[in-house]
């Protein structure tokens, strides 16, 4: 029985990057958020995500539990520096099905027919974003597709990560105007390192696999955090919230076409 | 000992089918207790006939001909995996639904009918198992209700004659449908195309709404799923064996693309009519074409890998098939993981068999993969209707029928532990029953050197580890089942603390809020209203008053027999004319 | 009243028992032609071929069976009587060599058949087999003849029709009244007397037609054969009362036996071969069992097993007598063209919408009916399971 | 010689089938079956049949007429109102026969063949289209007789005896009135 490797999962599942970072980073994006979005008081900020995971504890534990085993499992697979997890064993599509598992246990826990079209339209787009580069590159692996520097590849590369900026608002809850419906809330909060983390393995390119290397990968974590919180701000402020949706369903099919274009040329040219 | 080796895990239910229906006859009622014992003791009988003979070829040929064919049987890995696949669903249904001892034996005798069909030696013997199989279905099916049951019979028995057609056509061609003796250039493009049409039928895996689906809407589920759980492997079987009577690939790879074509856009199609769906009903009966339409993807791809990820596939729609019909009415813990587990949630097999297909189609080539996108789109609109569905009216609930509380938790079980235990699986059946149809002998094309565990599978078999992506599912999947079992043991302590930490807020909501009236769907279906708008035009459709008679047999016989036989006359005369000129 | 336990047998009225004797002794006589041939100065005047010699047992076995168990009207001594009767007829009918002389006797048995008490007047009865015997007169008449051309061509459709107008197939389609009893009505032909004609004429006739003539010969058979398909399939889903239904069921069972001979293939000949055993020991059978539901235009709904069960037999399902038949159909026909075959399997498919109608008018019999039903159920397992052995016994 | 005695039997052949064909009572029907009988016998054994053969071909049309005269209305029966069609009918199917299967005559059996064609022809229609018990039967033996010239040897004697053998039916007297 390999028991180094259970254990050195667990850990992955538990402290890196699982729970634990996944709270932190969590609480400190959620707090921002409540500050920039909620307009909540500075002071009030770091309490809002634990209140709200202590609601959504008490309220329907299941879900709440569901969504952290789900998030856990999703940062697993980031390109993180010192990841437990080899790169060989990591998959994008599972850490994006943990991900859409986990939001849709939080939509289904507070149901809004309107909420749940739009997360459904946004993470159709969230999809495109995250598939399509790993279609030309026959690859599902985080680090390989931020690697990625094949010239013919970077136009797709830089427009699914714009696509997939973009999504992150919406997917993050960012846009509605009331704050969320707690379950929805709770999740959110265990899932700003996977989703952030995930653009980061993807689109950037990977980090040196050390301490510094490690801080680097959450700092850009944060940061795309802080750009989704501001862009939502400005979606909210603004009457872009009207077309968000359309413009994130237009910019997904230009990428679908582009990825199309680049795959054939690739396949033409092997 | 070939002979014990073919028929006991029939023979077990078959005699049980006769212990049950002698029990309905002297008034016991314990024949689906008998059947229901019979369908776990032949999964067993099967394990243990397999693994003592050396999980080789077995096969049986007594020299005797009976319906115009050589009697013929065959045990292969490729049989155990698809036997297994109709075992598993047909033991838990058998087990956890109700049943008359009357109905449990035609329902035996039906599962024993299917295990023979796929244990036949021949396209043609595995079309007869077809043929008595699906009898006694219709037979389950009609005796429960009769609505519906017509339908089904046609679209069957369509299956069933093209099946036949093609092993005439096999035969015409390469003077056998012997599965191990079929020459590899008699499965061409026409042949294959009839056997393509035949397990697509039979399966139910189209765009649109099949049998399927529709044997969700009869008001008893009992022997619809039943069906379900008998016909949809033995579909998937014929397009298997396919490849190995082309030497692990199909005659064109033009056929592979339009299989796998058909396969996304079937998932698609159900998880699709899953999101609008009106009860939990209408959801789960979307569970299965959702799971088959990715199996024929997989299945399409004619990769080692994609065989596998069907293989895999197959075993899921099958754990779906078996757990679909026993989801409880409610909305607690084990409604919503038996509703989280068709739809795809990690770490169950399910959710392992989609990721394994998706790979391989990201690993076929830039068609195929944008196929496997279409397939994770249906994937996320799965999981979406599912979490819709849990807020959705049981449709059951008003007929009285609640599903099984603790069938859908052992089902569920089992699922996660598939999930978990995915490369086991993997190792033990999939990858055996793929080499048997795909030889590693070197062949040109798709399929070229047959399937190797270690493109598969990962280091010390842990995990799942291919060309585009890896999944640990014993390492990661285990401990996330480990933390999740620890979670619902604490789970009082964290209520406790949860309640006491805010005793100064308003009384808590109770978990799960209803609402009614039922969730709207998150889009209308596009060509949902199509098929009821042909089917009315169909039905509005008449012919001109004055050519009508031309069109009523009764009025022409009328004609021919009633009337002094003058047209007798002329009809021979016109004939006569015909064949002298 | 009708029911299977009535009339009860009453003491053998002579002329009955006459006929049953003397069926029985022409039947025994037949079956022992060969010996007879050398026995007496017969020479190649009486034969019997091996479809023949099974054809009779078969007939006599449906016979006894249907005599025995079936739900009747009239005495099963009457009954007895004319079926041996029949059978002894058949038997000669099957043994003689020459067509003409075939054609002549057709005369005798069918205004023989149409003397019978009841039903429709004789000189409607028997125009059927008068038109057949004509055309088989004629035509084995001038088969021979070589000029001009196309009169040889014109004599191999009309022997081909010859087996058309017998069975009382379209377009030689006869009425049938729903309340003439079964052994008046012309279904007695189709279902009994011409079977036998189709197992032994086309051995007689197709060893003396040239190419030519062998082609127009099956041609019409194939042509006429899809014909009947196509219009019992169709007939027997759309038409308005069952007893229609159930003569259109006749017709397309008919529709393969024509297809099948008119191939001249091994596979084609073994099909027609089984189809015709299946008339005579199946449909025949079932129909009889139907009569009292369609007399009473009662028709209890599908419900038992049993129905559904007759339903499946009766669409020709694995491993039923029809399976075996469409198997073979099948290969003939997709050796001779692929389009013949599609075709085929469009009647075969279409073949389901009729069966549940028919099966709803046999219902579910006790007692008698019951174990007859079960009888027949078997008896088409059999002809499926063993087709194999029943076509080598006929050396096909 | 010979070859005028074949058309000769032939066109009495004709007649009697034509009588057979017009006529509606026993006489007629008795007249017709025996003249067919021997213009028929006459023909075949012009053409070279066996004359026992033959003779048994007369047999069998005399003595099913002679049956027949024992059923069915008194009187001759010919030539009734509506009867037209039936003259026509019994011309055109002498015309039709000889210009269709004309042609294929090569000798005097083919002559003799013509009658007995003509004979079966307009006997079957009459069995056709008649709707009375015992002239339907007349009809039969005619179309016997008229099929067995047909022939050769064993089959002339097959259909003389169906012909006497039909004449045997019902002479008990009616079953069923004649609708």
């Amino acid at each position: 029985m390999p028991w180094a490797a259970i254990g050195l999962h667990l850990v992955a599942l538990v402290l890196y990057p699982g729970l634990v970072l996944i709270l932190a980073v969590g609480i400190l994006a959620e707090g921002a958020a409540s500050v920039a979005v909620d307009t909540a008081g500075l002071r009030a900020a770091p309490f809002a995500p634990v209140r709200r995971l202590r609601d959504g504890a008490a309220r329907a534990w299941p879900p709440l539990l569901g969504g952290a085993l789900l998030a856990a499992l999703a940062a697993t697979q980031l390109a993180v520096p010192a990841n437990p997890l080899s790169p060989l064993e990591r998959n994008l599509l599972v850490a994006a099905v943990a991900i859409a598992t986990a939001m849709w246990l939080g939509l289904g826990w507070a149901w809004s027919p309107p909420g749940a079209r739009a997360a459904l339209v946004v993470q159709a787009c969230w999809l495109v974003a995250l598939l399509s580069p790993a279609v030309v590159s026959e690859t599902l692996r985080p680090q390989v597709l931020g690697a990625v520097t094949v010239p013919a590849q970077l136009p797709l590369k830089a427009l699914s990560g714009l696509l997939y900026l973009f999504c992150l608002p919406a997917i993050l809850q960012l846009v509605d105007e009331p704050v969320p419906a707690t379950g929805v809330a709770a999740v959110r909060v265990l899932l700003w390192l996977p989703l952030c983390g995930l653009g980061v393995s993807l689109f950037l390119p990977p980090a040196s696999d050390d301490a510094v290397g490690s801080l680097r990968f959450i700092a850009s974590t944060i940061g795309v955090a802080l750009i989704a919180i501001a862009l939502g701000v400005a979606l909210t402020k603004t009457d872009l919230r009207s077309i968000y949706l359309r413009l994130a369903s237009v910019l997904a099919g230009g990428v679908l076409v582009v990825a199309a274009f680049t795959a054939a040329v690739t396949s033409a040219v092997a | 000992m070939a002979l014990a080796t073919l028929l006991l895990p029939a023979a077990v239910l078959a005699v049980s089918a006769a212990l049950s229906w002698g029990a309905d006859a002297v008034g016991l009622a314990v024949g689906r207790y008998i059947v229901a014992a019979a369908a776990w003791l032949s999964l067993a009988v099967l394990a243990a006939v397999w693994l003592a003979g050396g999980r080789g070829l077995v096969e049986f040929t007594p020299g005797i001909t009976t319906a115009v064919a050589p009697l013929r049987l065959r045990m292969d890995a490729v049989v155990v995996l698809f036997q297994v696949a109709v075992l598993v669903p047909a033991a838990l249904l058998l087990t956890f639904q109700s049943r008359s001892s009357r109905e449990a034996a035609i329902a035996g005798l039906a599962a024993a009918a299917a295990l023979l069909c796929l244990e036949g030696g021949s396209l043609l013997w595995t079309a007869i198992g077809l043929g008595v199989c699906m009898s006694l279905v219709l037979i389950d099916l009609h005796r429960e209700e009769q609505r519906g049951s017509v339908p089904f019979w046609g679209v069957q028995t369509i299956a069933w004659l093209l099946l036949v057609w093609t092993a005439v056509l096999l035969e015409a061609a390469g003077g056998t449908s012997v599965f191990g003796a079929i020459p590899v250039t008699a499965l061409r493009l026409p042949a294959f195309a009839v056997l393509a049409a035949a397990a697509v039928l039979c399966a139910g895996v189209l765009p649109v709404r099949t049998w399927v689906s529709e044997a969700w809407t009869r008001r008893r589920l009992e022997a619809g799923t039943l069906a379900i759980a008998l016909l949809v492997p033995i579909g998937f079987y014929l397009l298997v064996r396919a490849y190995g009577m082309g030497a692990g690939q199909w005659p064109a790879s033009q056929a592979n693309l339009v299989v796998a074509a058909i396969g996304s856009t079937a998932a698609v199609g159900a998880a699709v009519r899953a999101q609008a769906a009106t009860t939990r009903r209408g959801f789960l009966a979307e569970a299965v074409p959702l799971g088959s339409g990715v199996a024929l993807l997989a299945v399409g791809l004619g990769t080692p890998l994609g065989l596998v990820a069907a293989l895999m596939g197959v075993l899921s729609v099958s754990i779906v098939a078996g757990l679909a019909p026993l989801v409880p009415s409610d909305r607690g813990p084990v409604a919503l993981l038996a509703i989280a587990v068709p739809a795809g949630a990690p770490p169950t097999v399910v959710f392992g068999s989609l990721l394994l297909s998706v790979q391989a189609a990201l690993e076929a080539g830039v068609v195929q993969a944008f196929l496997g996108l279409a397939v994770v789109a249906a994937w996320l609109l799965g999981l979406a209707a599912a979490a819709r569905a849990v807020r959705l009216r049981d449709a059951s609930a008003d007929t009285g029928l609640n599903g099984s509380r603790v069938g859908s938790l052992v089902t569920a079980v089992v699922a996660v532990a598939a999930g978990v235990g995915l490369t086991l699986v993997v190792a033990l059946l999939a990858i055996p029953a793929a080499a048997e149809v795909m030889p590693p002998t070197p062949v040109q094309g798709q399929g070229a050197g047959g399937v190797s565990p270690s493109a598969i599978l990962g280091a010390g078999s842990l995990g799942v580890s291919t060309a585009s992506g890896g999944w640990s599912s014993a390492l990661l999947a285990g401990p996330i089942v480990l933390l999740a079992l620890v979670a619902v043991a604490a789970a009082p302590l964290l209520r406790w603390h949860a309640a006491r930490t805010s005793v100064a807020e308003a009384p808590l909501a109770p978990a799960i809020v209803e609402l009614e009236p039922p969730p709207a769907p998150l889009f209308t279906p596009p060509l949902a209203p199509v098929p009821a708008r042909a089917a009315g035009w169909l039905k509005a459709f008449r012919l001109p008053a004055q050519y009508r008679s031309l069109f009523r047999p009764a009025l022409m016989e009328a004609a021919v027999a009633r009337s002094k036989p003058w047209l007798w006359v002329a009809v021979t005369v016109v004939l006569t004319i015909a064949v002298t000129r | 009243m009708i029911s299977a336990q009535s009339p009860i047998w009453r003491r053998a009225p002579p002329p009955q028992l006459w006929l049953a004797v003397g069926g029985v002794a022409a039947t025994a006589a037949v079956l022992s032609a060969s010996d007879l041939s050398y026995g007496l100065p017969l020479r190649d005047l009486v034969r019997v071929p091996g479809p023949g010699r099974i054809i009779l047992i078969a007939s006599a076995g449906a016979v006894l069976l249907t005599t025995g168990l079936a739900p009747h009207r009239i005495s099963r001594w009457q009954l007895l009587g004319a079926g041996l009767g029949a059978v002894g007829a058949m038997a000669v009918l099957v043994a003689i060599t020459d067509p003409l002389a075939v054609a002549l006797l057709l005369i005798l048995v069918g205004f023989g058949w149409a003397t019978r008490r009841g039903g429709r007047p004789l000189a409607i009865r028997v125009r059927g087999p008068a038109f057949a015997a004509l055309l088989l007169g004629v035509g084995w008449a001038f088969h021979g003849t070589t000029a001009p051309e196309w009169l040889g061509r014109a004599a191999a459709l009309s022997l081909a029709l010859s087996l058309v107008a017998a069975a009382g197939l379209f377009p030689y389609l006869q009425q049938v009244d729903p309340d003439e009893p079964a052994g008046y009505s012309y279904l007695a032909w189709t279902g009994f007397f011409a079977p036998a004609l189709a197992l032994t004429l086309p051995y007689r006739l197709l060893p003396a037609l040239t190419p030519d003539q062998a082609t127009v010969f099956g041609a019409t058979l194939v042509g006429l054969g899809l014909l009947n398909l196509g219009w019992g399939v169709v007939g027997a889903w759309r038409t308005d009362t069952e007893t229609e239904a159930w003569r259109c069921s006749f017709l397309a069972d008919w529709g393969l036996v024509m297809v099948g001979t008119g191939l001249f293939q091994a596979d084609g000949l073994a099909a027609a071969y089984l189809a015709l055993l299946a008339i005579v020991l199946v449909r025949l059978p079932l129909y009889l069992w139907a009569r009292p539901a369609l007399l009473q235009r009662e028709f209890p709904a599908v419900r038992g097993p049993v129905s559904v069960l007759v339903a499946v037999l009766l669409a020709g399902a694995a491993p039923f007598s029809g399976f075996p038949v469409r198997l073979l159909l099948l290969q003939a026909a997709t050796r001779t063209g692929w389009p013949l075959a599609v075709l085929l399997l469009a009647g075969m498919v279409l073949w389901i919408a009729h069966s549940l109608r028919l099966a709803r008018t046999v219902g579910s019999p006790r007692g008698r009916g019951a174990l007859g039903l079960w009888l027949t159920v078997v008896i088409s397992l059999i002809l499926g399971m063993f087709s194999g052995t029943i076509r080598a016994a006929a050396g096909l | 010689m010979i070859a005028t005695l074949a058309v000769a039997g032939a066109a009495l052949a004709w007649v009697g089938a034509a009588t057979l064909l017009l006529s509606d009572d026993r006489r007629g029907l008795a007249v017709g079956l025996a003249v067919v009988g021997m213009g028929l016998a006459l023909s075949t054994a012009a053409a070279g049949q066996d004359r026992l053969v033959a003779a048994a071909l007369a047999l069998g049309g005399v003595g099913s007429g002679a049956l027949h005269l024992g059923r069915g209305t008194h009187g001759w029966g010919l030539m009734r109102p509506g009867a037209t069609p039936r003259v026509i009918g019994s011309l055109v199917a002498v015309i039709l026969t000889v210009v269709v299967a004309g042609a294929g005559v090569h000798d005097l059996a083919g002559v003799a063949r013509l009658g007995g064609l003509v004979v079966a022809a307009l006997a079957a229609g009459r069995v056709l289209t008649v709707t009375g018990r015992w002239v339907a039967l007349g009809a039969g033996s005619a179309l016997a007789l008229g099929l067995g010239a047909l022939g050769t040897g064993p089959a002339l004697v097959v259909a003389a005896a169906v012909a006497v053998a039909l004449g045997l039916i019902d002479l008990a007297g009616p079953a069923e009135a004649a609708a």
